[in-house]
């Protein structure tokens, strides 16, 4: 509740329910000026529209489809958004706007975990009472289930694999291949309401890994279904699914009555029901959502062109637009195995005109110029100081400079690489198209490649065979930390350790004996600034080493539809807070 | 069109008469003119064609493929699209003057009055209907029947024309029946209404030799059934020979000669004729004689040889000085009933005739 | 597609010295078939408007002369303007797309690059793709339709079923999943150079059913007339048949639908671009324009206009001069 | 007749077997050609940053290291009799004809193909209905008025809309009629459930460029009927003008049309690829698209597998009709 304009309008509101008048909530008035929610960007750091008010109907809306509805078998941030409406976990980030909303807090749990054996033991304590849909209490056994589902991959594929990765679960199949839950070691349930969780290395930052997915819902093994458990996940949340969810069609959640309230500060039970539609054209969305007959773009990642040019012209359509960072940074990776002079790869670095890279997404509704390397909704990092370029929308280059580091590299005259792209995505490949023409200017020549962004990541730009076959020098890429903060974000992208075969997250094949080092040292810090300061610090060796072309943290342009309550953007996923809204009217 | 056609003159002597009136023939043709406008210029298929037909009798029109024969007899019944060709000249079928008619009224005459029998029976009906429906088709269009006395009239036509077993024969498709069969189902459509002026074009060229004369011995029968007058259109002069009273010889859209069968065959006095005769193979002929084909290829039709159209084939032209190739000759009437359109003095063609011609045939 | 054209290229020889034959048709007596189609062709001035479009899009095409003229009229096709378009909507910032003295077709959204050199730039990529690919449609249907017109049999069943099979191929889908799978360098092929190789071999190699059909009717027709059974009579072999009989009589239809199939394939080459299989950026195509202008429509419509006109006016031309062509040779498919 | 059909049948089965296999040829062997192993298969489907047990575990249960006949015998098997997956916790039956899953969506392919099936009928049924109806007429107005100002003007039109394609026409639309001048909603159409009126657009955008294409086809067919020679005898029979034109003269031109359209239509059945995705219609077309853009192959080879099918079924049905229409195809 940082402006005032927003504690004036809920209060607004909580008057209005006072007098029990239901119609409409005091931020449904957009004529004008008034009514106090209508301010562009200003859900971006509070809530808009606070009301309490209940009754309904929510609509969401999204072009494709969930993974899934299984909270084990999602990765998607709006998916993992989404499932908190019937589904809690251990841990869970806090329904806070601003940077609030990248901190864990308890949601099951009592309390965060309580790590011990120097962090490879996390202990967790249940809350009592907590109930599922058909008012079975929830028990330890069920997240251990839950966290042995996990295990096997070739049925739930889609969810995040920390759990195999960090567990000692010792060749542990999953419960579907072994069905004798014992055999699962790496938990242990000493009674009903407490899981423990045994690691095999030191690992500081369990909560968030606990937090962030929806692996650690509780699931019963009797009720489970395999891959169709999707199809009519168990709700502990505030809603439950009415029959079955049909893919690419939708489905309706109404009130879970076993649901308590007093258990759960991070999620609002107001609407009557919540209905989600699949398969409604993006752009059909943008123009329910401007009617306000659909409250909900589900993606989260922003209204489509024709709708952008709409409201960014229309004063009145952009004081209901949100223009949040959305937790990306769209950066180009430069290979050191293909580049491996230093002074080459600098020399790329300041020719780079971050201008036109910078327009190529959208300029200042598109994204912010970046510095640092983390994005700024990273917990405790540091914007930093720019490398051999300039985080200035006008900056186009530094050929001068470029040409020096040519000459110390000795290719004065330039060289050649090749530069690839997800043909799929326009403002990638204007990015790789900006990058060549500055590049061009000092005799650096880029040939460009598309590929399609189903392999991209795993294929071609995520698989250093083939970088290597086919002399990859740079590539578009963006990344989003699964949590916020510097390990989360930085070290699948910059540790040694972490190149890997297929899927590679580091596709400048950063190898650094010194960031290496930092890496294995840090996860022993137990102060989180204190790791903060190693993450910085990582984070300008990368850019040190040219490494990392910085270009944009991500901005999104969402649009709120006046008859949507509490809406705010979630640092955590990136989007507005799914598991907290309420309409009117 | 301001020159003055010669062709015209000569009708008009021939006809005898100043006003241009319904003349008493059964069917007369006058000055009839058929222009095609091309891009590559004008092509005149028919330029000034005048004859009469009586009932009761056969004129034979004989020439090159392209002299205007098939113009002639598509003109005669209206065929021609108004679009892409200009037809002037008139058209008199019993008092009634078809080039001037409303199209309604001309299409009603069609099938009914004036009927053709066309030379490929294959492509000439309709492949997707069967023969029976054809002739129905043909029938019902003019008589007020209903279908099943139109189907059995066209079993009666089947059988007059001799198809065996008609009444199977009626369901079946064109393409079920032999060439000869075909022809025949062809003259039974043709003849379904009994129309009294019957234009054969080339009825017998697809056909082996025993059918085509069972098609002339067909045709010839129904001629005396129903006293039609008939128009035989052919190259082949022994068809017109066995079935013609008159004959009428067409070079390049244009009469060169005109007689009866006798005089054609025996006093031709148009050197094309005796060109034509001397190409006709004969059977009483000796087998080491060889046939005269007539040298050159037909003229164009849009740049027609000045003079008389035939004079670059000619082997008599310069007898005339440039005559021939300055000056069209006229039709003229040389001797009772025959007309020839030649710049050769009567005598000297009849000297080459005797001299020259008749003993090579 | 259209009514086959009649062959009639050795007409005259070939006529039958049958006595009182005379020709068919009204032919004009001393000029050869090409002579009398370029008389034709010469009166048909929409045709050859066409043909001319055909001609001058082909001479600024030419390395080189593209250049010269967007150095008169434009500029680099990859020189970037941002100064000209809005940094955030990406749109020109001046009315009608940017169009001015500098940049006559208006500049491109987001970078400004001047829309009249790229679609210059454009034009070699379409016009290239477009004729090579014919080329080898052309090359593969007539040697097939041949063979299989000619030879009859089992030849002409087992070419006539693979023609089938080809036809019920989904083409569009079939050819994005191929440029899809295949590699980056092949046969010492590599970057543009390959993928326009990919692009000609997959549209030219699954458009030759179209023209083999043709060409085996044609064949077939050819193969039962006279000059070819004089010929086979007097001893000649098939191959003398094949190349100094037929093929000289097939060189009109070749020529007509090889011109009708160029702008076929021109507009097949802008859909596989339009649909992200196309050349590589920066090079600018027709098709991948028209794909960008999927995302940019509402704010720069000219980006929709200026490339879709190319393409059609080139198209256009392609077809009027094809369609004159096929009147020239044969006045009555008109 | 029967046995016409049957011969008819069976060279359709034969084709698809044919066209199946060089699909499956292609899309299996090209890739591994280009050096695409099974596990960047398995990899496809295993989501982000898959260990090695996870790979082995995903292709030993697809059978992606089995030799490719195998693998497509599998794969025909399944389409003819069906296939059984597990889920790990119990066995999920893919009855025939099953198409395998796809590795994105987890989801059946022929339960995909089910779904978006019904969109890319509306979008080809309407604006087949929309150019033949416009297209013949044209055609045969153009050819009875052969050099008038209707035939010049038409033909010119059609010559044009030869030259249109509707990934330009489409996007001409929407930016001018959708979205500047608001005269149309934007295209929408998701299912049956929806007004199929919402598809005006792609059917007038796509129809114009078939209707050009027939008018042309048409005009030309009509003006070679009409020189035929049972034309000239139908008129010297003395039927009406009317009679001839449209009994004798468009039934004759419309078989060879019908060939066309069979054509024409089964290729857009299959996915009118161009044309959904110019408006974003999910139907077949963008099946096939994603599944080329995700990779996923069971879905790109099920939607050419089911597009080459339409092509093969419109074609047998064209062939029947023929049959029907014309005698001599049915006697020979």
């Amino acid at each position: 509740m940082k402006s005032p304009k927003v504690v004036t309008s809920a209060a607004a509101g909580i008057v209005v329910l006072g007098l029990g008048l239901s119609a409409c909530g005091g931020g449904d008035d957009d004529g004008g000026n008034g009514g106090g929610s209508g301010k562009f960007d200003a859900g971006s750091t509070a809530v808009v529209n606070a009301s309490d008010h209940k009754g309904g109907v929510l609509k969401m809306a999204q072009p494709d489809d969930f993974e899934s509805l299984d909270p084990a078998n999602i990765y998607y941030a709006y998916g993992l958004n989404f499932v908190r409406i019937f589904s809690r976990t251990l841990m869970t980030y806090a329904s806070k706007p601003g940077a609030e909303g990248s901190k864990m807090v308890p949601d099951l749990a009592e309390a965060p975990g309580t790590p011990s054996d120097g962090s490879k033991t996390w202990t967790y304590k249940l809350k009592r009472g907590i109930k599922y849909e058909d008012g079975t209490e929830v028990k330890a056994k069920d997240i251990k289930y839950a966290v042995a589902r996990t295990f096997d991959r070739s049925v739930l594929h889609n969810g995040p694999s920390y759990f195999p990765q960090l567990l000692a679960a010792d060749g542990y199949k999953g419960p579907f291949k072994d069905k004798n839950l014992d055999s699962f070691k790496a938990v242990e349930t000493p009674d009903d309401y407490t899981v423990v969780f045994k690691l095999k290395a030191p690992f500081s930052e369990f909560d968030q890994v606990v937090g962030f997915s929806g692996q650690t819902a509780p699931v019963q093994q009797a009720k489970d279904t395999g891959v169709r458990y999707g199809m009519h996940p168990i709700s502990t949340g505030p809603y439950k699914l009415q029959g079955d969810y049909t893919p690419k069609k939708g489905g309706t959640w109404v009130r879970n009555t076993n649901w308590d309230p007093a258990t759960d500060p991070n999620r609002k039970q107001l609407p009557d029901k919540i209905e989600v539609q699949a398969g409604l054209k993006a752009e059909e969305i943008d123009s329910r959502l401007q009617n306000g007959s659909v409250q909900i773009d589900l993606p989260g990642s922003g209204v489509q062109a024709a709708a952008r040019q709409q409201i960014l012209t229309n004063p009145k359509l952009k004081a209901n637009a949100d223009n949040p960072l959305a937790g990306f940074h769209w950066y180009v990776p430069i290979n050191t195995k293909n580049i491996p002079n230093l002074e080459c790869r600098k020399a790329i670095v300041y020719a780079a005109d971050r201008s036109a890279m910078y327009r190529a997404y959208g300029g200042e509704v598109g994204g912010q110029v970046s510095t640092s390397i983390q994005p700024p909704a990273v917990a405790g990092r540091e914007q930093g100081t720019d490398y051999y370029t300039k985080a200035d929308p006008n900056y186009t280059g530094d050929p001068a400079q470029a040409k020096a580091a040519l000459a110390k590299c000795g290719k004065p005259n330039g060289f050649s690489t090749t530069m690839i792209f997800r043909s799929d995505r326009p403002k990638e490949k204007a990015t790789a198209e900006a990058l060549k023409q500055s590049l061009d200017k000092v005799g650096i020549k880029l040939e460009l490649k598309g590929y399609p962004s189903g392999t991209y990541t795993n294929e071609q730009l995520g698989a250093p065979k083939f970088v290597a076959k086919e002399k990859v020098g740079l590539g578009t890429y963006g990344w989003a930390p699964d949590w916020n903060t510097g390990y989360g974000y930085l070290q699948p992208i910059s540790d040694g350790k972490a190149i890997v075969d297929t899927g590679n997250a580091n596709p400048e094949e950063l190898d650094d004996p010194t960031i290496n080092k930092m890496w294995n040292d840090v996860v022993s810090i137990q102060d989180p600034a204190g790791r903060a300061k190693v993450y910085n610090e990582i984070d300008a060796k990368i850019r040190e080493q040219a490494a990392i072309l910085p270009n944009v943290y991500a901005k999104s342009l969402l649009y709120r539809p006046t008859n949507l309550t509490n809406v705010y953007f979630h640092a955590g996923y990136g989007m507005y807070d799914y598991a907290n809204l309420g309409v009117t009217g | 069109m301001a020159r003055k056609d010669p062709a015209e003159l000569v009708n008009g002597s021939a006809e005898q008469s100043g006003t241009r009136g319904a003349p008493s023939a059964f069917l007369e043709v006058r000055d009839l003119k058929i222009h095609f406008p091309t891009d590559d210029g004008l092509v005149k298929s028919v330029d000034g064609l005048s004859f009469q037909l009586e009932r009761g009798r056969t004129l034979g029109i004989v020439g090159e493929s392209g002299s205007g024969k098939s113009v002639t007899s598509l003109g005669i019944l209206g065929l021609h699209n108004k679009r892409n060709a200009n037809v002037s000249g008139e058209i008199w079928l019993d008092g009634t003057e078809l080039v001037g008619a409303s199209q309604n009224d001309v299409r009603r005459l069609r099938g009914r009055k004036m009927a053709m029998i066309f030379q490929d029976p294959l492509s000439s009906m309709h492949p997707f209907y069967t023969v029976g429906h054809q002739i129905v088709e043909a029938y019902r269009v003019h008589n007020d029947v209903s279908k099943s006395v139109a189907r059995k009239h066209a079993v009666d036509m089947l059988g007059r024309v001799g198809i065996p077993r008609p009444d199977r024969r009626v369901d079946d498709y064109p393409h079920q029946f032999s060439g000869g069969m075909r022809q025949r189902a062809m003259i039974a459509m043709a003849l379904s209404c009994d129309p009294e002026l019957l234009i054969a074009d080339e009825p017998t060229t697809a056909l082996d030799v025993t059918v085509q004369a069972q098609i002339l011995d067909l045709i010839r029968d129904l001629q005396e059934e129903f006293n039609s007058a008939i128009i035989m259109i052919t190259h082949d002069l022994g068809v017109v020979a066995e079935l013609s009273d008159d004959i009428l010889v067409m070079y390049a859209g244009r009469c060169a000669e005109y007689a009866s069968v006798d005089d054609a065959f025996h006093r031709p006095l148009h050197p094309y004729t005796w060109g034509l005769l001397g190409s006709m193979p004969r059977l009483d002929r000796e087998r080491s004689e060889r046939l005269m084909p007539i040298k050159g290829t037909p003229p164009s039709l849009i740049n027609v040889p000045q003079g008389c159209a035939f004079n670059p084939r000619c082997a008599y032209r310069d007898l005339n000085g440039d005559k021939s190739t300055t000056e069209r000759p006229e039709l003229v009437e040389a001797e009772p009933g025959h007309q020839v359109a030649c710049h050769l003095p009567l005598e000297k063609k009849r000297e080459i005739w005797e001299s020259e011609i008749r003993p090579k045939l | 597609m259209t009514a086959p054209i009649e062959v009639s290229g050795s007409e005259a020889e070939a006529q039958p010295d049958a006595v009182l034959a005379g020709v068919d048709r009204k032919a004009i007596q001393g000029r050869s078939l090409g002579q009398i189609a370029w008389m034709r062709l010469r009166r048909d001035k929409v045709a050859l408007s066409g043909g001319a479009f055909v001609l001058l899009l082909i001479i600024v095409s030419l390395p080189g002369v593209t250049g010269l003229v967007t150095g008169w009229f434009g500029s680099p096709p990859n020189e970037f303007h941002q100064n000209l378009v809005d940094a955030t909507l990406g749109g020109p910032l001046k009315k009608w797309g940017g169009m001015s003295s500098d940049h006559i077709f208006g500049v491109e959204p987001i970078n400004g690059r001047d829309l009249f050199s790229r679609v210059l730039y454009g034009a070699r990529v379409s016009l290239l793709i477009g004729v090579l690919a014919t080329l080898v449609s052309v090359v593969i249907g007539t040697v097939m339709g041949i063979v299989a017109g000619y030879f009859g049999g089992w030849v002409d069943t087992l070419i006539a079923r693979t023609m089938d099979v080809f036809l019920a191929f989904p083409l569009v889908l079939f050819a994005i999943s191929l440029v899809g799978v295949i590699p980056n360098s092949l046969l010492g092929l590599e970057g543009n150079n390959l993928r326009m190789g990919i692009l000609v071999f997959i549209i030219g190699f699954f458009n030759w059913p179209y023209i083999g059909r043709i060409i085996r009717g044609q064949t077939m027709s050819l193969r039962e007339r006279e000059f070819v059974d004089a010929a086979r009579s007097m001893g000649a072999r098939n191959s003398y048949i094949l190349f100094k009989e037929i093929l000289p009589n097939l060189v009109a239809p070749i020529l007509v639908y090889s011109t009708l199939l160029i702008p076929t394939n021109i507009l097949f080459e802008a859909a596989l671009s339009f649909l992200g299989v196309g050349i590589n950026p920066p090079d600018p195509s027709w098709g991948g324009m028209l794909s960008q202008a999927t995302e940019l429509y509402s704010v720069a419509p000219h980006f929709v206009i200026v490339p879709g006109l190319a393409i059609f006016v080139t198209v256009l031309a392609f077809n009027l001069f094809g369609d004159g062509l096929r009147d020239a040779l044969d006045p009555r498919a008109r | 007749m029967v046995a016409f059909i049957v011969r008819r049948l069976l060279g359709a089965v034969g084709l698809l077997l044919i066209i199946s296999a060089v699909t499956f040829a292609i899309f299996f062997l090209v890739p591994r050609a280009a050096g695409v192993t099974s596990d960047d298969i398995a990899g496809r489907f295993a989501g982000k940053q898959p260990d090695a047990a996870t790979l082995a575990a995903i292709k030993d249960r697809f059978g992606f290291d089995d030799p490719v006949p195998v693998q497509y015998g599998k794969f025909l098997k399944a389409i003819v009799v069906g296939d059984t997956y597990d889920t790990g916790t119990e066995k999920i039956h893919c009855p025939a004809p099953c198409l395998g899953y796809s590795f994105r969506t987890n989801q059946s392919v022929t339960d995909q193909i089910v779904d978006r099936a019904p969109i890319t009928f509306m979008i080809a049924i309407g604006a087949a209905v929309l150019w033949v109806i416009v297209g013949v007429s044209i055609g045969v107005l153009s050819a009875l008025r052969r050099g008038t100002i209707f035939d010049r003007a038409a033909m010119g039109i059609a010559l044009a809309g030869v030259s249109l394609p509707v990934f330009f026409t489409g996007l001409l639309s929407l930016a001018f009629v959708v979205h500047r001048w608001n005269l149309l909603p934007e295209v929408n159409y998701e299912g049956l459930s929806d007004n199929p009126f919402n598809l005006i657009l792609p059917w007038i955008c796509l129809a114009f460029l078939y209707a050009a294409l027939y008018a042309r086809l048409t005009r030309a067919g009509m003006l070679e009927t009409m020189n035929e020679d049972y034309i000239r005898t139908a008129r010297a029979k003395g039927l009406p003008e009317k009679t001839v034109v449209f009994k004798h003269g468009l039934r004759a031109t419309l078989t060879p049309i019908m060939t066309v359209f069979g054509l024409d239509i089964g290729l857009l059945l299959g996915g009118a690829i161009i044309t959904e995705k110019t408006f974003s219609i999910p139907g077949l077309g963008q099946l096939a698209l994603d599944g080329v853009n995700q990779s996923d192959l069971p879905v790109v080879l099920g939607a050419t597998m089911v597009a080459a099918l339409f092509i093969v079924l419109a074609n047998l049905v064209v062939d029947i009709l023929y049959g029907v229409v014309d005698p001599r195809v049915r006697h020979s």
